[in-house]
């Protein structure tokens, strides 16, 4: 197939310089992280009562919407995820598919002393810690977090897109080194097997 | 001849420059700035700030370039169940064929400037309103390639809301044909000389034909297709990044080549100015009356969020075929009468 | 004075039952999975099964948040379990808490003093408001009206503030202890109170103009999602549901807890059993609310300050901590209390939450712990609505559904 | 407004709550004297319990049903390890009818702990539909003709455990739990 590569080129080596180019040479780089910091839209994903909070973080009196963030309802147009509070069994299966779905660069704020380690129900034994279903970028403590702790959780992310480059260096790596360490996906949706759904 | 030449004679041929400049970039900043006011607008109405802190001078606009950017870089995701060559077709041809009305527009009545031959002008209006009707094939089609049950049922929905508005948007346009007795738009707007705007002399068919617009595009009150609360983004439910800039964009693009029409048929076009000679008299400063009057339309119909719910499926297609129908009829009959009697 | 019952409604008398239609099975009917990552759904899942564009059958899947607050509720000593409970509707903490406490005074044997209920029908009060304009706007997100989610959400915060005044927590209060309430009211409480309210009637006004009366509204809540009386009645709905369906039960009158027997307020029921009639309830609701507060800190500012914790607790009470209950008007929840026995027996507390009865039934053996909490939820009694008012509906209705019952999936689930 | 009032059948005013639940539970023992069930009581505060047998448990249902309990309140069910014994007990209260509303009367029935079932009452409360499967999961009652008897809220590998028996032991306050070792940190 060497004539193939005449006409065609390596499309690899190809996309990879194009790559290069438009990240490296034309400083898009920062376009990229600023676009990113300033277009956080968290994903329609309530899985416990710091739902309550979170909405009032997005309500008039706080408005999340003045820093960028879009609350919006499919999870293949956004890119952040909010957990908003205890994670359950049935929940963390939920959230792990969430996330699979939406597109990278992607990132996660986990609310709540539940998403912490549990909270007030951390002895409970249907409460698993979100941080071993997906990996979390900024914590929040507070039972539930202040509406102000919110906006600064969003502020804090900006920050830190900007400032460690995350979201371009994921795009030119593919791949974000420092964030893959979770549990396998079947620990949490194993049991959609065995549920059974009434038979149509 | 030789290929430069040719290139130029292609890219200088008003049809193509038209839909790139006007169409293409124009409706482009339009939309960035439809969507910005739709979000500020709301953002006042609800007694908050709207988008704000990337450019607080700008009162924000620049947080939907950024939006924009993001999903430009971001990884598009193409699911492996769906049917790929639709999916990635659609949104794009979707695009370019609700921009393709403009190459028959003519936005001055300076002859030389027209994007048609002088013949062809003559059914300018009809060829208009039969490609601005095509693009919601397209949706439809990205719904049915997305294999998903909410991308289904927001594609069925469009189906049955395209059945609905296509007549009333065709017959309120007849409204006003009717009213001049000419297809070519720049008669119609030369009918309209001295402010007797068709909005005036036919608001049967203005209403019927705006309410047409906020129909096609799925704007509140009719946001049907995409109503999130039960199938989440509707047609665009499985599309990521670029490809759902695309989609988006391509709504908002229609409402502005649909506006642009509704100025010419109904709003007096490029008038108070009248077109001269030369490049800035004779085009530019027409096309920014007719492109200005027709922002207005775009941002009248954002601002529709700001006040109301969405109806549902059955009510508006109730609304569609027992009232807005019987309007547009009544428009053509009025049109009809005001031609006969010599108004216009 | 007493609470009593008013009858609304009346736009449409025509409504008569309405018949489900049987469970038609065929070929064209498909499954749509609602949830629980779904902007209609919230924190849970419904499986409907489809035929054309109307529910044949609607199957609420629940879970996604349950806590195991009934188990914890057995590990966690008397005391403990309040700021748990209140975990299941964060924005109602005082009407979901308050019950329990009940149920363990009935228990214990002690009452709280006058001053005290007092102090928490205010509370309860002001959380009802803030349960329901939270409830409103999540139900007008679901018809897409952003504007009417936004006022309610920013109204909400008066309210919030005003509990966060009285409390210290914007949401979790924890407010009412075995035998009293944890702090008096605040300098300057009364007037700031009395300005939400002033507040709160203006907004209502503007409510209607805007929501209510909007003809989009209108249309997609008259006649939908009818549930009459005796389907009603049938399937045990409670609160705003019932009420507006024409079952004239509120736990506030029928069994008068605090103080609700000596407040002027009434409790109004629709009779169209449609979402749009339930809707009216919780707007009527939220001004019997105001009109409670108003009487409530009228009478807390008149009648001089007095303890708030019961007499057989105040008097264990160490002389500092009597200092600062009588100079500061707070209540602290001392060291005992946290393994303290309550006698053996069997109480069941109820009381009336935004959205409507909550059950407790608690089973003491003598120990430290409580030997069974058994917690009966509105919601958790609400959800088996969704399975008998759905069918026969347009998918389009379903938010509209949804979002009338004014479900919340952490407070159904525990 | 006074058509709709009126309109509105069994308005309940304010009453004394001993009064309603003394007159729900003579009407509760009268049906099911009249019906032939024999019970004993078991007294609560705010509430009591009429405990009959399994056997009976449905004919004692339809006749509290027939007597104006409309709905039910509550399936509780109590774990007794040391008697050996399951406790479930139907909690019922009126809607419609004025005279009983609100008053919570129990019926209630001891379960065998080592294979607890019992017949359905959805069939005679269709309220119980819910609470029945609840109690199916957390504590393994078996419901004899439910429609459809699966676990409700739980995930299936952990109804089967049943966790709200008294020897599912969870873990005590103050001893806290570590990262768990599945999660391998970088």
């Amino acid at each position: 197939m060497e004539e193939g590569r005449v006409y065609l080129g390596n499309l690899d080596v190809a996309a990879k310089r194009a790559r290069d180019i438009l990240l490296g040479k034309i400083k898009l780089e920062k376009v990229v992280d600023w676009a990113n910091a300033f277009s956080l839209w968290p994903v329609h994903l309530t899985t416990s009562c710091c739902s309550t909070e979170f909405a009032a973080t997005f309500g008039p009196r706080f408005d999340g919407e003045q820093f960028g963030a879009l609350p919006w309802v499919g999870p293949r147009q956004t890119n952040l995820i909010v957990i908003e509070g205890t994670v359950t069994r049935k929940m963390a299966c939920a959230v792990r598919v969430t996330w699979e779905q939406m597109p990278h660069p992607k990132f996660a704020i986990a609310m709540g002393a539940c998403a912490l380690d549990g909270g007030l129900f951390y002895n409970s034994y249907n409460v698993v810690r979100p941080w071993e279903v997906i990996p979390i970028d900024i914590y929040i403590p507070g039972c539930p977090p202040r509406p102000e702790s919110v906006a600064r959780a969003i502020v804090e992310l900006q920050r830190r897109i900007r400032s460690r480059r995350v979201a371009s260096s994921w795009i030119r790596e593919g791949w974000r080194p420092d964030r893959d360490y979770v549990a396998p996906k079947e620990d949490y949706c194993s049991w959609q097997r065995t549920s059974s759904p009434v038979p149509l | 001849m030789a290929v430069h030449e040719a290139l130029a004679a292609i890219i200088g041929w008003p049809p193509i420059w038209q839909v790139l400049i006007i169409g293409f970039i124009g409706s482009l900043v339009v939309s960035i700035f439809a969507v910005w006011f739709e979000r500020k607008a709301a953002a006042r109405v609800q007694r908050r700030l709207g988008p704000y802190w990337a450019s607080p001078r700008l009162g924000g606009l620049l947080h939907l370039i950024a939006d924009l950017a993001r999903y430009a870089f971001q990884y598009p995701i193409i699911p492996r169940r769906v049917d790929v060559v639709p999916f990635l077709a659609a949104p794009i041809a979707g695009l370019i064929i609700a921009l393709l009305p403009l190459a028959v527009i003519p936005f001055t009545s300076n002859p030389s400037y027209w994007p048609l031959p002088p013949a062809a002008m003559e059914y300018s209006l009809l060829i208009a309103l039969a490609i601005a009707t095509l693009p919601p094939i397209f949706i439809i089609a990205a719904g049915w390639a997305s294999n998903n049950p909410f991308a289904v049922i927001g594609g069925v929905r469009e189906a049955f809301i395209i059945v609905a508005y296509e007549l009333i948007a065709i017959l309120g346009f007849l409204g006003a044909a009717a009213a001049v007795g000419s297809f070519n738009l720049v008669e119609i707007v030369a009918a309209q000389e001295g402010f007797k705007w068709l909005i005036l002399l036919n608001p049967i068919a203005f209403l019927a034909v705006f309410i047409a617009i906020v129909m096609s595009t799925s704007a509140f009150p009719f946001e049907i297709p995409e109503s999130e609360a039960e199938v989440v983004a509707g047609p665009f439910t499985e599309y990521s990044g670029i490809l759902y800039a695309l989609n988006m964009g391509g709504a908002y693009m229609r409402r502005f080549v649909l506006a642009i029409l509704t100025v010419l048929a109904f709003l007096g076009g490029w008038q108070p100015l009248t077109p001269g000679e030369g490049l800035l008299w004779g085009y530019i400063l027409p096309s920014i009356v007719v492109v200005a009057k027709a922002v207005v339309i775009v941002l009248a119909i954002s601002f529709l969020r700001a006040v109301y719910g969405r109806y549902r499926l059955d009510q508006a297609l109730d609304m569609a075929w027992k009232i807005l129908l019987p309007l547009a009829l009544a428009g053509i009959a009025l049109g009809l009468i005001e031609a006969s009697i010599g108004v216009v | 004075m007493s609470g009593e019952v008013r009858v609304y409604g009346g736009w449409r008398d025509d409504l008569g039952l309405r018949v489900i239609p049987s469970k038609r099975i065929g070929k064209d009917v498909y499954e749509v999975f609602i949830g629980p990552q779904h902007p209609g759904s919230g924190h849970m899942r419904i499986i409907i099964r489809v035929d054309g564009d109307v529910i044949v059958e609607a199957d609420p899947d629940i879970g996604y948040v349950h806590r195991t607050m009934e188990k914890l509720g057995e590990i966690r000593g008397w005391i403990k379990p309040i700021p748990l409970f209140e975990r299941m509707a964060i924005h109602d903490a005082c009407n979901i808490t308050l019950p329990y406490v009940r149920a363990v005074e009935k228990l214990m044997g002690v009452e709280a003093p006058l001053r005290a209920k007092y102090l928490r029908v205010l509370l309860c009060e002001i959380n009802r408001i803030a349960s329901h304009l939270y409830g409103f706007a999540i139900f007008s997100i679901f018809l897409g009206h952003s504007t009417m989610y936004m006022w309610a959400m920013g109204d909400r915060e008066v309210f919030i503030q005003l509990a966060e005044e009285l409390t210290g927590a914007r949401l979790t209060h924890s407010y009412p202890i075995p035998g009293g309430v944890r702090r008096d009211i605040p300098q300057g409480f009364p007037d700031m109170a009395r300005r939400a309210v002033r507040y709160m009637r203006k907004r209502l006004e503007e409510y209607r103009k805007m929501f209510l009366e909007n003809p989009v509204i209108r249309s997609r809540l008259e006649g939908v999602g009818v549930i009459p009386k005796n389907l009603a009645a049938e399937l045990g709905l409670v609160g705003p549901n019932a009420r507006g369906s024409g079952i004239a039960y509120d736990v506030r009158i029928i069994e008068p807890y605090e103080v609700y027997d000596e407040l002027d307020f009434e409790v109004p029921v629709y009779t169209e059993g449609d979402a749009l009639a339930r809707t009216y309830v919780r707007v009527e609701e939220i001004a019997q609310s105001l009109r409670i507060i108003e009487q409530v800190v009228d009478w807390l500012e008149k009648k001089p300050r007095e303890p708030i914790v019961d007499e057989s607790i105040y008097k264990k009470y160490p002389p500092l901590h009597k200092k600062i209950l009588e100079s500061q008007g707070r209540a602290k929840l001392l060291p005992w209390m946290a393994t303290m026995k309550v006698p053996a027996g069997a109480a069941i507390g109820r009381g009336e939450t935004g959205r409507g009865e909550i059950i407790y039934y608690v089973e003491s053996d003598g120990g430290v712990n409580p030997y069974r909490v058994r917690i009966v939820t509105p919601s958790a009694r609400n959800v088996i609505a969704f399975k008998y008012a759905l069918p026969g509906h347009r998918v389009m209705d379903l938010p509209a559904i949804y979002g009338s019952l004014d479900y919340f999936p952490p407070e159904a689930d525990r | 407004m006074v058509e709709a009032r009126e309109r509105a059948e069994g308005v309940v005013g304010p009453r004394r709550y001993e009064e309603v639940l003394k007159a729900a539970r003579s009407r509760a023992e009268e049906a099911l004297r009249a019906v032939g069930v024999s019970f004993s009581i078991e007294e609560g505060k705010g509430f009591v319990d009429l405990v009959v047998d399994v056997d009976s448990v449905v004919r004692a249902a339809e006749a509290l049903k027939a007597a104006g309990f409309d709905h039910v309140v509550s399936v509780t069910a109590v774990d007794y390890p040391k008697r050996k014994q399951i406790k479930v007990a139907y909690h019922v209260t009126s809607y419609l009818d004025p005279e009983i509303a609100g008053g919570i009367v129990g019926l209630a029935v001891y379960l065998p702990r080592a294979s607890p079932e019992m017949p359905s009452l959805t069939s005679v409360w269709v309220s119980a539909e819910f609470m029945e499967r609840e109690v199916y999961e957390f504590f393994g009652v078996h419901f004899r003709g439910h429609p459809d008897l699966r676990p409700l809220l739980l995930v299936p590998e952990l109804a089967e455990k049943h966790p709200l028996r008294k020897d599912f032991v969870v873990r005590e306050e103050s001893i806290y739990e570590g990262v768990p070792e599945r999660v391998r940190r970088g």
